[in-house]
């Protein structure tokens, strides 16, 4: 039996307090943090958040921490098939999206519930999705947690890692031939970092000028594997500068430095035309997903110090420091969105499934012949034997 | 009407597509200033601007996974893959993404912009990477088109129905006949349907399916069946997906007999599900196995592709074997 | 003999081969310490050592990249790829390089050791990223072995002679079943022999083809098909690539009647290949039209897999329409 | 029509003149440079070559020239279908092979002829692979120029760019485990370098500790692709410090430089078991290939500066100055060479066929039943139609 010991992908990062772009290697390149552990700022100089939203990314984490405990346990009770849990990075994610604009496109790899939060998705909606009941955009078609909302602008979440990288720095340079103001933001992991796509998607924005912000979630791994047996370079972001794209590190639990960075970033790519590579470096706390049980490849120390590492209390320290914090309010808050997200689980669940017809719609933008044939084929044989397939209650019976 | 080769003939149905709309852009390897190594894309950048044509890196998966991004923003990307044989490295993009976008995210969003161009096919002394013919595989992705002109005139009425067409489309090229094939093409913006054969001949005794360079094959293989009083009819399937499986087994059910004619290996060639298909619904109407008439199951060889080619002699073979069975 | 559920089989069969020749490595994501996310690769990392078991960086590409450098510098790789849903990354590495290697260096050089597992295939709750049965378009690649399993015994003896085989081979494992299938598995070291159907059960009025887990599908039909009065011969593929033509042609040529199922997408689906192929050499033999119970032509879906499958109840109705025909 | 302007793709980098590995980008990586354009040694403390490799290398230079333009030339009277030339980049690619072992592994791109030759490959084994005939050692199955040795260990090439960079990584592994005391060399474009390929390639050699050697020929361009449209990066090289693998730049026309850093590349490689990259600065002066002509996508001028930066014009200053130049010996060479190749070049296209048996062959270890089947009626078919198909005069007839 090979011996586990505690793994530590931050060891060799420095910190740094300025807000800086880097295209040029050093040692090992800095990360940007701007609260301290207790929340204090460590910098006298950098730009600051507004109140309004400081308190909307620390509710958005606190309801992010909320719908994902409360799945995980569905998961577990049969009532789901499959839910995958975003927690210890919810900074990250949610004051990355703070920093945008709404009409900026987001292209997500899965673990990017709290950017959908943020941008107003309500629980309804996530509840239709994670029952694939008839109200589901997606009508039934993916697993959970693959979440798609076109009207704010978040781009349907697909599975195989790493293919929306290229598509996201096309998906900016249509926005840039297009005249339309807005970037494009694309989060991936450090393990989808590894695939020929993000090669391709990274290399393409720069040459061709894609106003794209990538962001990686360094969360230490990808499934199993831990960052050190996925690369042994100076992480994500050394190669941004590789590719000539303008990069910076940064402390993916302090939701400051997260947002500050990732609003530079925008400022960046939009005035510049270019892309810019933020690396979050986080951890992933919770199991990969609920298939997952991460006991057997990581010991429970090393999560132990990035439990204490908390985004979300680093962000209420933060918050109590500037005399931004209302305990009652956040309470009432946790409060409604528990009910809440209780209240809409059951009635998602109880919403009829979608109609058999929905099976061969969408694979063209009309049903050709030979599906529309091989669904009259179906609808018969279903017929005849009503006993033996699931209920589409959703039709017209 | 002017004279066009097929290659001209691609160039005008760009060049059309991109003046009719603003959102039509061109990408590929070597395709801005230089026109792409067949010249396909000649003065698209010079016409239209370097953000409308342009050179990408040297990546398939990059070309296809940016244009998949493209597409999905609202514009109309036509991707050259510079031979078909290099497709490959994009397979994930278009199996995985261009094919399901629409289909997994119920409708939200989609893929259906892109035109994917790929010269394709052999007999150009090419070896095995220069002379594959893969539409097979792509017949086998729900959520794709696969077409495939044989001529100039073709090849500008269905490219500028694949461009506009709200379904994503790959659209092979027979390189073999690039410059050889040589028509009248209409100057003006015309569109042919998709998913619909082409009757080249009627004919009474024997149904010969073929596509691209093919149909120049089973042309010259009728001719000579006819000098033995065969008379064949000749289809052009021109969509391989979805295929018009209606006008063929029509066809069949009239003369009884069927051959299918490609040059990618036999063993699951498109010809496969040609044959299960009119089988099935022609069951009673067949007078003799279906023949398939194609390259071997080998990598596509060099020095011996005259021997591998399923060319007019063999088809002219099997000719005679169906309608003598 | 020991009990054992496909994964152990799988497992068991890794371990033997490893322990036989110290040239057999296995690679691919997850594959190491933790043993796969299916587990199916567990504590080989412990008993043979990080150098011979070993996790890769998340590249489909680079990972059959990589084993087909391994395979041709002569070590015996076992590339596991996490999901056959994921393998669209590595087509090019395998269509045009582990496939062609040994042809286009006139045998030179070669991949023949690499075999390539992969789960595949739906009823999982997957949706369509997890439930892809891809092997039709592997069937289209001459120079490689495509080989499916259907229960532990199979699985180990296939397994052990695919790593063992002189040619690359893909090796696609039902993972519906990994866990449910049980069965009986030698302890000892032991080969089946590859590009041979094996006859599950013999009958007389039609011959019901298939693979993987489908194989149980068909046996589920055949048993309500002979309280019908209906003789079902069922044919397990086992290899797809070469296939036994012979076997099942002959089988036909006896029954008379054909019905093929698999999961995968009916158009262009390895079902065409084999109703193709005996359409035409039992032509005089067939009775009925050669059915194909298939999935439909769409992304797998999710909530309506059920509907979607190609189960035991829609193979009885075809197996009646063709008895009936 | 948009202006063609010269380009320079080395403006920005700086010169060195000591042997240092990279694993941290600067500024821009500076390039190695150990003889100046007239030959003149650069540095006093470097390691040197010894005559006799010098002057094989010259050598071979020369015979490549020779080889190339004749074969160009026979190219375009229509005696052989396709050849692609080397002009410009000898010393990256001889000067790199002659500082390697025998035992080790060399894959190439395409346009690496020099290393063959550089190993022994006769100028008989060349034509017999351009003319395709039936003692080809791929039994007429590639495109010219499509070599392959297995006793030289140098790999068949293969015409899908970048397919060969992670086989090397495994190769070396293979390598590695068999506990062989030997290196992969792998060459590439700078073109082919944006496939996802390489990305793999270079991440798993350094992440699984491969003893491979990448060397990328930066020859400015990717058919008609300059390379300021393949990226915008610090060229290849601060790729590979993106992947933490040791880089190193060199000036690829100064084969002295070209030697020692590969001869510190492999002794590296083999010593820490890990990747070291090579980026080649070099500019290919010949068409791509014989289906190219780059008058429509370069400037004269810019051609005509790189002319005069002949690799094979520095070296014979060199060779001058250490006083191992031998005039007459070397006029001698070519005269025997350029004989050699017209003599072969008779001789090999008068070779017979590959036998129509070797169609089926090699496909599998053995011919399977349905292949026999195919090729049986291939056979009957040929035979049937005498006239009609090209005579295989392998065959016994
Ligand atoms: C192309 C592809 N290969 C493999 C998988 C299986 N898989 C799903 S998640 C995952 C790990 C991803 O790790 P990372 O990118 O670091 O993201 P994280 O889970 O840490 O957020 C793997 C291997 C996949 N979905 N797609
Ligand atoms: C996968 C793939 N895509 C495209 C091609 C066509 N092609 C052949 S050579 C070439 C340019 C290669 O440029 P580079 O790698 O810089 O090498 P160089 O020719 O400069 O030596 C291209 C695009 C190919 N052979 N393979
Ligand atoms: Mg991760
Ligand atoms: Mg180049």
């Amino acid at each position: 039996m090979i011996e586990l010991n505690e793994r530590n992908h931050l060891q060799h990062i420095q910190i740094t307090h300025d807000v800086e772009l880097q295209q040029h290697a050093h040692e090992s390149i800095p990360m940007l943090q701007l609260l301290d552990e207790q929340g204090m700022l460590l910098s006298t100089t950098c730009p600051l958040w507004d109140q309004a939203t400081a308190t909307k990314i620390f509710n958005t984490m606190h309801y992010i921490r909320i719908l994902d405990e409360r799945m995980v346990s569905a998961q577990r009770q049969g009532r789901i098939s499959f839910y995958l849990a975003c927690t210890g990075e919810e900074a990250a994610v949610i004051a990355s999206t703070a920093a945008l604009q709404p009409n900026d496109m987001i292209m997500t790899q899965y673990r990017e519930q709290g950017a959908l939060a943020y941008r107003g998705y309500s629980t309804e909606q996530f509840m239709n999705q994670l029952f694939s009941n008839a109200l589901d955009p997606n009508k039934g078609r993916q697993m959970p947690i693959h979440y798609g909302d076109k009207a704010l602008n978040f781009m349907t979440v697909s599975s195989p890692l790493g293919t929306q990288i290229p598509q996201a720095a096309g998906y900016a340079y249509g926005q840039r031939v297009s005249g339309e103001s807005a970037v494009t933001i694309c989060y991936f992991g450090e393990g989808a970092a590894s695939e020929g796509d993000f090669h391709a998607g990274l290399n393409m924005a720069a040459v061709l000028g894609c106003p794209t912000i990538f962001l990686c979630r360094n969360n230490g791994y990808a499934i199993s594997t831990p960052a050190n047996e996925q690369f042994v370079g100076d992480g994500i972001a050394a190669r941004g500068i590789g590719y000539g794209v303008k990069t910076i590190r940064v402390d993916g639990n302090d939701a400051l430095a997260v947002f500050i960075a990732t609003q530079t970033a925008r400022q960046i790519a939009l005035e510049e035309q270019c892309p810019v590579l933020i690396e979050a470096m986080t951890y992933r706390l919770a199991a990969h997903s609920t298939s997952d049980d991460p006991s057997s490849y990581r010991v429970n120390e090393e999560e132990q110090k990035w439990q204490a590492k908390d985004p979300l209390q680093r962000l209420q320290r933060h918050l109590i420091q500037q005399q931004w914090f209302d305990e009652a309010a956040t309470e009432a808050y946790c409060e409604h969105h528990r009910n809440e997200v209780l209240r809409a689980l059951k009635v998602a669940e109880r919403q009829p499934n979608i109609p058999i017809d929905e099976i061969v719609t969408d694979v063209y933008a009309q049903v050709p012949l030979h599906l529309q044939t091989q669904l009259d084929a179906l609808k018969d044989h279903v017929a005849a034997h009503p006993n033996d397939y699931p209920k589409m209650t959703g039709e017209k019976s | 009407m002017i004279k066009m080769n097929l290659l001209q003939a691609i160039n005008n149905a760009l060049v059309t597509a991109m003046a009719a709309n603003p959102k039509v852009l061109v990408l590929g390897e070597d395709v801005g200033h230089f026109g792409g190594v067949f010249r396909a894309t000649s003065d698209l950048q010079a016409k239209f601007g370097r953000e409308r044509c342009f050179n990408t890196p040297l990546t398939e998966q990059g070309i296809i996974g940016f244009a998949n991004g493209l597409a999905a923003q609202g514009c109309i990307p036509v991707a050259e893959i510079q031979f078909a044989d290099y497709i490959f490295p994009a397979f994930d993009q278009i199996i995985n993404e261009t094919a399901k976008f629409r289909y997994r995210s119920g409708g939200q969003f989609d893929c259906g912009n892109l035109t994917i161009r790929a010269p394709y096919g052999g007999g150009i002394a090419g070896g095995h990477y220069h002379s594959q013919s893969p539409e097979a595989f792509f017949t086998h992705i729900p959520g794709i088109k696969v077409v495939i002109p044989r001529n100039p005139y073709q090849a500008k009425g269905l490219l500028l129905s694949a461009i506009r067409d709200p379904d994503p489309v790959l659209f092979l090229e027979p390189k073999r006949i690039y410059r050889a094939s040589v028509g009248d093409v209409p100057e003006e913006d015309y569109e042919l349907p998709l998913g619909q054969a082409d009757v080249v001949q009627v004919g009474t005794d024997i149904t010969l399916v073929g596509w691209g360079a093919q149909v120049e094959v089973l042309q010259d293989a009728a001719e000579q069946a006819l000098k033995l009083g065969i008379s064949c009819e000749i289809i052009d399937l021109q969509s391989l997906l979805p295929w018009d499986a209606e006008l063929v087994c029509a066809s069949v059910n009239k003369t009884g007999r069927l051959l299918i004619n490609h040059e990618a290996p036999v063993t699951s060639g498109f010809g496969s599900e040609i044959a299960a298909t009119v089988q099935e619904r022609c069951f009673l109407h067949l007078e003799s196995p279906i023949q398939r008439v194609c390259g071997l199951d080998t990598p596509y060889p060099l020095i011996q592709e005259k021997q591998y080619m399923p060319d007019a002699l063999k088809t002219l073979a099997a000719i005679k074997y169906s309608v003598n069975y």
